[in-house]
């Protein structure tokens, strides 16, 4: 791994991950056909079955051959619902989802990222974050 | 894709749910199909709002139109003008109650500005384990901004001016204390980060560590280079485990991209982090006595002064911030002083991270302006007490906290006023309290947690808790006098007053802040040897009502005390003298014949 | 108390934890850790050899060791269960949940059952308020724990 | 030095910065109550955990009260040490400590000597609220041939614990457990015994209540006494003479020697002895090993371990033999004045009086703890008869006169009996520190160079600071000689010597702070130096005072080695004035 040595070499590593990780990652695929997906592992949801629930997305979208990343992420807060899962479909806002057992992860795949179809126990995002 | 043009949104929350909020679903499900638009658009029940006072609500997505107070009979005049002509209910927005303006687009709703994410503001946003997603959000940016273009002197002085106050308890200002540390000249000094979160009921530091490790790690330099310490040391819990390991790899990944290390984006600051595993006292919370179990030794606070701005660390100065203190520093220097204290009030600037347990919907982390309202926290974002039952008391502050009640509901939350209300700010536990929790006993638990936790060096803290607890027992079982109550108080204020080091001195809190509050719980525990929550067992008074017993002889068969008599058939009677209030027979009886009071 | 007696191979073990820590008594809580982890506890014998390379009292390694609760000098069971006394669990029952593992097992709050299949524990929070009141087996979480759970997850571990 | 003014009961007072408010207000004739506090200035010994609270203050501008003994004076700052509410925290944080505190005060062993007990006096406490379910902590007893321990007593003042690690560095006890059952203790609260203690008695020299104390022998010795098949003699060391009159009242510093000898006369005693006998018997012994050892080794023995140590005190054998069981070839073999006395008692003088041995009962009236220990060594008995049977601390000697209901000071002043009553001042200094390097140079000097000394006093030698070293010119020949006392000095000139770092031909080496002027068995000293310094004073006038002040010429140690014993090392000698020392390391 290259070192970081300036603050120019900073800014030019915040630019190119910004635009590029996913990209890497996924090959010839265009970002904006990417599905990006992420899942809370913080204690609290590791505790509720969150590595349960990222092994079952992993295993349908491989198996659904969907275009997806799927990563780990911290707590987002809303540990009355854990497991929680983020789902960005490209050209959607992001929807966050609740108690996503195993079964849930695959219904969120058929149903939200296949078709659009909402599924039940959606988070509704309630904070501003600094960036907005 | 795609195939709903529209989705509407209801709550399901158990206090949407109590508003008949079910029924509206299905309602609204029933309208879609007669009015033909059941391809067209989907109902879907969201988890909640966090905004009981209005439900029911339903959201409409994508224009986020909020409808709030929705009742199944609205459910036709919605779709039929909103699904199906694109036009809104005006009567179902919701009205800012300041300017009496509707708002149509639930994004500027005053709800969604009660919660402002700064310390959190990446948790669940990236991936823990990968820096250059840390990266991409500005990571390190503010590191490479203060070793560039600022001397230490300037550098501290922006963090004097955000007016962050330290959010591991007492709240002192943190550029103070930078500036104490930078200002004692020493060949050495050090940078720890306060990780051994120790609050029953507060996990905002692991949550940190865990979902933001680099904003620590970035914050410590930003702290060593403004100090003169190029070594820094993560406290760190041994039962969080998962925190340690992200900590780990964080470490890592910045040494390999040359952000931890020997001249960090070409300037000659050095600086590297060790962890250090904390083995479970909460002592260890305070400075010093966080300090001496570095040093391998038993945590045992001494007396300040010395400071460890003056003599931490192995006698070098040093600096301790907690986590959620050292989330906040990077932020400040990309959007700037100003910035921060533009939010918050007079005195406390800036955001609060509360960890919302207890009898509440949502049980989570919130990351709120100081100066918001308790109200605001439990009903706007906590979506309100569970199963609808009353709300009693919110403790702040964990075991130095005290409880607040109904008539605290409307004062800012700030460092100060907090105190002065007989709690305080603590690291951030905030745990709700419903009409079932009794207040002597509630208090009695947070002595149980201060006992075991007392190192034991000062008298005050080792004995007197100790007799705080015991009395609180006694009361509890019904043995409690008036003089009781009297020992408490006094005692209470000399524990305070007397104590070595915070963990003493705030002890007591959970006491007095009850006394004060719910006197008359108290009251009755002494005099009618009642507990008006049925909390307390020994108080509890089991009777069978004759009307309704059937002679069944079933609670005679669950008592393990023979504490029932009675002829098969014929009433039965509980004798007190050998009752134990263990509540088998309460369970037990099909008649509901057996009384509690 | 035990009267364990090391054998050469655990005496270099603990040797190489302390040389890995540079035999600097300032590491002492560090070594203990390393330690717990490798022998599941510290009886009065580890904590001597401990003394003994870290050129230190044994009486100031026992302060150490008896000051701080994640040390421990008796073994657990085999599957150490701790409940989460932490606010959140306790406003939600955890007391009750105490009540009935010790009724269950047999046992107090920081005891082994005779056969060593399981010891009971309280703890601090673990974070898992949302979940409250939790209960781990192990490092397998159990959140929201009545009273009439309890049975099911003991009989989960008993062959 | 900067000076700071600030205000205390509304005098201003001015201090030399560093200053705490506790000793400010002390200079101002203000003095504030402390429990856990003790300060021995001239020792470099000084305890102050804040841990009582006893000692608290209200400072202006400070929520909380402050811990006088350890907050530093402040320019500007106002303390107030005696309103209501200060009095109300110290009674309520005294009735705390009592709570937990067994009430048998008038049965306790350090009933009338308790600082406790002397607070609750002084704050009027007369009611400790009492919760019925109120638990106290109570702790497994640990009797020791030496010490008792009684952690029900403790009032966690640290003050021992302090002691044992910083100052003795024995690292014998420590604070174990947290919280209300936090307690200082062995490891794993195993007794003394099973711990690398060495008796020194320091802990039990500064508890503050009766959780530390000394064995109690004095039952035995009434016992004795009482037998009329035995002859009960007894020794007294020199330290005894110049701390006991503080017992009855008298001055620090007072020299009691006639009155003593009297009182124990009129207790019982058949033969009133001095150790100060067997003192000029040691130096006999160890200057001739000093002689020797240093004439082999200039004459190029490589064989030959320098520095000789002394091993008179019996804390510091111990502590050899624990922590340096690879030097136990360095230590002289003398055995120590009070082993001495009871070999020669037991044999010598037993013979003469032609009683049996097992008839013959000796005590010694010791200034010292670790003599109880020592007394009960195997070596030094002869078919498990201890060649001193009892030894009682110069307290338990004043327990016992009290109970003989003997008006200590209008003693009329009597003589040791002979022959074993007779010494010369170079014994008497050996009750401080200094003293038994001093006297076995005035002795050693002699013999070596052949000449008289013109002046006995050697003053370099003298003095309390904790590590000293001198050469002492013998006639062209420089003689390096190391001083310690308390053991953590001790230990930091054996580390020396191991490294290399000294060139010292003798060390001296005693235990307690001062010597054994500050012995654990000496009346208490409630944390003042002052009363060391003063018994330190008083011992070199009683050397002074004397008119034989060299060892060897104590007519009757002469008498002693031409009936009895033959040469300084003969065969005779060897078997009963020497001793060999045990690997004794623990851990």
């Amino acid at each position: 791994m290259n070192k970081i040595k300036s603050l120019d070499d900073l800014r030019r590593m915040k630019q190119a991950v910004e635009s590029g990780i996913d990209i890497r990652e996924k090959g010839d695929v265009p970002e904006e056909k990417i599905v990006q997906i992420r899942v809370a592992m913080a204690t609290c949801g590791i505790a509720a079955g969150a590595r349960d629930t990222m092994n079952a997305l992993i295993e349908k979208v491989n198996k659904d051959n969907i275009h997806a990343v799927i990563t780990q992420g911290g707590c987002m807060g809303y540990c009355y619902a854990e497991p929680t899962v983020e789902v960005r479909v490209p050209g959607k806002e992001p929807v966050v989802f609740g108690d996503v057992d195993t079964k849930k992860a695959a219904e969120i795949i058929d149903k939200y990222v296949k078709d659009g179809e909402l599924v039940e126990g959606i988070i509704p995002m309630n904070f501003q974050s600094i960036n907005q | 894709m795609g195939q709903y043009k529209m989705h509407l949104l209801v709550c399901g929350g158990t206090g949407c749910r109590a508003s008949e909020s079910a029924r509206l679903v299905d309602v609204l499900g029933e309208e879609l199909v007669k009015q033909g638009l059941e391809k067209d658009a989907q109902v879907v029940t969201t988890g909640c709002f966090g905004f009981c006072e209005k439900g029911p609500i339903v959201k409409i997505i994508p224009d986020n139109t909020f409808y709030v107070h929705v009742m199944p009979e609205d459910a036709a005049e919605i779709v039929a003008e909103h699904v199906l002509k694109g036009r809104r209910v005006a009567r179902l927005l919701y009205q800012d109650p300041n300017s009496g303006e509707t708002i149509e687009d639930s994004k500027h709703m005053g709800f969604y500005q009660k919660q402002l994410r700064i310390a959190l503001r990446n948790c669940g946003f990236i991936d823990p384990e990968c820096i250059d997603e840390y990266i991409a959000r500005d990571g390190y940016a503010a590191l490479g901004k203060v070793l560039t273009e600022y001397t230490p002197e300037q550098a501290i002085d922006i963090l004097k001016k955000s007016g962050l106050r330290g959010r591991g308890g007492a709240g002192f200002p943190t550029g103070i204390k930078w500036e104490i540390a930078a200002k004692n000249a020493a060949d050495q000094k050090y940078v720890i980060c306060n990780a051994d979160e120790g609050d029953p009921g507060a996990f905002m530091d692991r949550s940190i560590s865990e979902g933001d490790p680099h904003s620590v790690l970035e914050a410590m330099a930003i702290n060593g280079y403004c100090i003169g310490a190029n070594k820094g040391f993560i406290y760190i819990r041994a039962e969080y485990p998962l925190a340690i390991q992200r900590l780990e790899i964080a470490i890592r990944q910045a040494r390999e991209y040359g952000l931890l290390g020997t001249g960090i984006l070409g300037s000659d600051f050095d600086f590297d982090v060790e962890l250090r595993y904390g083995a479970g006292a909460f002592v260890c919370g305070e400075e010093t006595a966080l300090i001496h179990s570095m040093e391998g030794e038993r945590g045992e606070p001494t007396v300040k002064p010395p400071f460890p701005a003056e003599s931490g660390y192995l006698g070098k100065p040093s600096n301790v911030n907690n986590v959620e203190t050292f989330a906040n520093v990077p932020v400040i220097y990309l959007k700037g002083p100003e910035w921060f204290a533009s939010i918050g009030n007079e005195r406390s600037k800036g955001t609060k991270v509360f960890a919302l347990a207890g009898k509440i919907n949502n049980v989570g982390l919130i990351e709120v302006p100081m100066g918001i309202t308790l109200r605001e926290v439990i009903y706007e974002i906590g979506g309100g007490i569970k199963d609808g039952k009353k709300f009693k008391a919110v403790q702040t502050g964990g075991p130095s906290g005290g409880c607040l009640t109904e008539k605290h509901l409307d004062t800012p939350i700030d460092f100060d006023n907090l105190l002065a209300s007989g709690s305080m700010m603590g690291s951030g536990g905030m745990i709700v309290m419903d009409e079932d929790d009794c207040m002597p006993a509630v208090a009695k638990y947070y002595l149980e947690f201060t006992v075991e936790e007392s190192c034991g060096k000062c008298a005050p803290c080792r004995v007197g808790n100790k007799r705080l607890h015991e009395t609180l027992e006694k009361i509890c079982e019904g043995k409690g006098t008036e003089a009781d109550l009297d020992y408490l108080r006094n005692l209470s204020s000399v524990i305070k007053d007397t104590s070595l080091c915070g963990l003493g001195q705030t002890s007591p809190n959970p006491v007095l802040s009850t006394l004060d509050n719910f006197w008359d719980e108290y009251v009755a525990h002494v005099t009618t040897r009642t507990c008006p929550s049925g909390r307390c067992k020994a108080l509890l008074h089991y009777s069978i009502d004759t009307e309704k017993c059937t002679g069944c002889t079933a609670c005679v068969r669950v008592c393990s005390t023979a504490a029932i008599t009675g002829e098969k058939r014929q009433p039965h009677v509980i004798h007190q003298d050998k009752c134990i209030h263990c509540g088998a027979c309460f369970d037990k009886c099909k008649f509901a014949a057996i009384n509690v009071q | 108390m035990s009267t364990l007696k090391l054998t050469d191979c655990q005496k270099g073990k603990i040797k190489e934890i302390c040389v890995s820590f540079h035999n600097d008594p300032g590491e002492l809580i560090n070594v203990l850790h390393k330690t717990q982890g490798e022998f599941g506890y510290l009886p009065e014998e580890v904590q001597r050899e401990i003394a003994k390379n870290l050129n230190i009292s044994v009486a100031k390694v026992c302060g150490v060791v008896t000051f701080y609760s994640f040390f421990t000098m008796t073994p657990k069971g085999k599957h150490p269960i701790a409940v989460c006394t932490g606010t959140a669990c306790y406003v939600r029952g955890a007391d009750k949940v105490v009540d009935e593992l010790k009724k269950q097992l047999n046992i107090e709050v920081g005891g082994v059952t005779p056969d060593g299949e399981f010891s009971l524990d309280c703890l601090r929070c673990v974070g898992a308020c949302g979940l409250a009141p939790v209960v781990l087996v192990g490092e397998k979480v159990f959140g929201r724990v009545e009273p009439k759970d309890v049975k099911k997850i003991l009989d989960s571990y008993k062959e | 030095m900067e000076k700071i003014k600030l205000t205390i009961d509304n005098t201003v007072v001015e201090v030399d910065k560093g200053t705490t408010v506790y000793a400010a207000a002390k200079q101002i004739g203000i003095n504030i109550p402390v429990l856990c506090y003790m300060r021995l200035e001239h020792m470099g010994i000084e305890n102050k955990p804040a841990g009582c609270r006893v000692c608290v203050v209200e400072i202006e501008g400070r929520k909380n009260l402050a811990p006088s003994c350890s907050t530093e004076c402040m320019e500007g700052m106002v303390v107030k040490t005696h309103t209501v509410r200060v009095i109300n925290a110290r009674k309520t944080v005294l009735e705390l400590i009592l709570s937990d505190h067994p009430k048998d005060c008038l049965i306790c062993s350090k009933n009338g000597q308790c600082d406790l007990q002397t607070l609750a006096q002084t704050l009027g406490i007369r009611e400790v609220h009492s919760v019925e379910n109120a638990e106290v902590s109570t702790y497994r007893k640990d009797y020791s041939p030496a010490l008792n321990r009684d952690m029900d007593k403790c009032v966690m003042c640290r003050r021992c614990e302090m002691i044992c690690n910083k100052v003795q560095t024995v690292g014998a006890l420590n604070a174990i457990n947290r919280g209300f059952t936090a307690v200082v203790a062995p490891a794993f609260e195993q007794d003394l015994v099973d711990s690398p203690c060495t008796f020194c008695g320091q802990c039990v020299a500064v508890c503050p209540t009766a959780a530390l104390t000394e064995f109690d022998d004095t039952k035995n010795v009434m016992q004795a006494l009482a037998d009329p098949t035995k002859t009960v003699i007894v020794q007294t060391a020199p330290a005894v003479r110049v701390a006991l009159g503080e017992e009855f009242g008298m001055t620090p510093g007072t020299i009691v020697t006639g009155k003593l000898v009297t009182a124990l006369r009129r207790l019982g005693f058949d033969k009133v002895f001095d150790t100060d006998f067997a003192a000029d018997l040691t130096i006999m012994e160890e200057g001739t090993e000093l002689l020797d050892r240093i004439t082999r080794f200039i004459g190029g023995d490589k064989s030959v371990k320098l520095p000789i140590l002394t091993s008179c005190c019996p804390a510091w054998v111990n502590f050899f033999e624990v922590y340096y069981p690879t030097m136990l070839d360095i230590p002289s073999t003398c055995r120590s004045p009070q082993q001495m006395f009871g070999a020669v008692a037991k044999t010598y003088y037993a013979d003469k009086l032609g009683v049996k041995r097992e008839d013959m009962v000796v005590v010694s009236v010791m200034p010292c703890l670790a003599k109880k220990y020592e007394c009960d060594r195997d070596e030094f008995k002869v078919n498990g008869n201890p060649d001193v049977d009892y030894s009682i601390s110069t307290r338990e000697l004043a327990n016992l006169i009290r109970a003989f209901n003997i008006n200590f000071a209008s003693l009329p002043d009597e003589d040791f009996d002979a022959p074993l009553g007779e010494s010369t001042g170079a014994a008497v200094i050996f009750g401080t520190t200094g003293g038994v390097i001093e006297a076995a140079v005035r002795t050693a000097y002699e013999v070596f160079t052949g000449k008289t000394l013109a002046k006995v006093d050697f003053t370099e030698l003298r003095g309390l600071e904790g590590i000293r070293q001198a050469t002492i010119d013998f006639n062209g020949t420089p003689i390096n000689i190391g001083i310690a006392h308390q053991l953590g000095n001790a230990r930091k000139l054996l580390d020396g010597i191991r490294n290399g770092m000294y060139n010292f031909h003798a060390i001296e080496i005693m235990a307690c702070p001062g010597g054994c002027i500050g012995g654990a068995g000496q009346p208490l000293h409630h944390g003042n130096s002052g009363i060391i310094k003063a018994r330190h004073e008083a011992i070199y006038r009683e050397d002074a005072g004397k008119t034989l002040r060299k060892s060897h010429e104590n007519p009757y140690i002469q008498k002693l080695y031409s009936e009895f014993l033959g040469k300084p090392m003969g065969e005779n000698a060897h078997h009963l004035l020497h001793t060999h020392y045990f690997d004794k390391q623990k851990i």
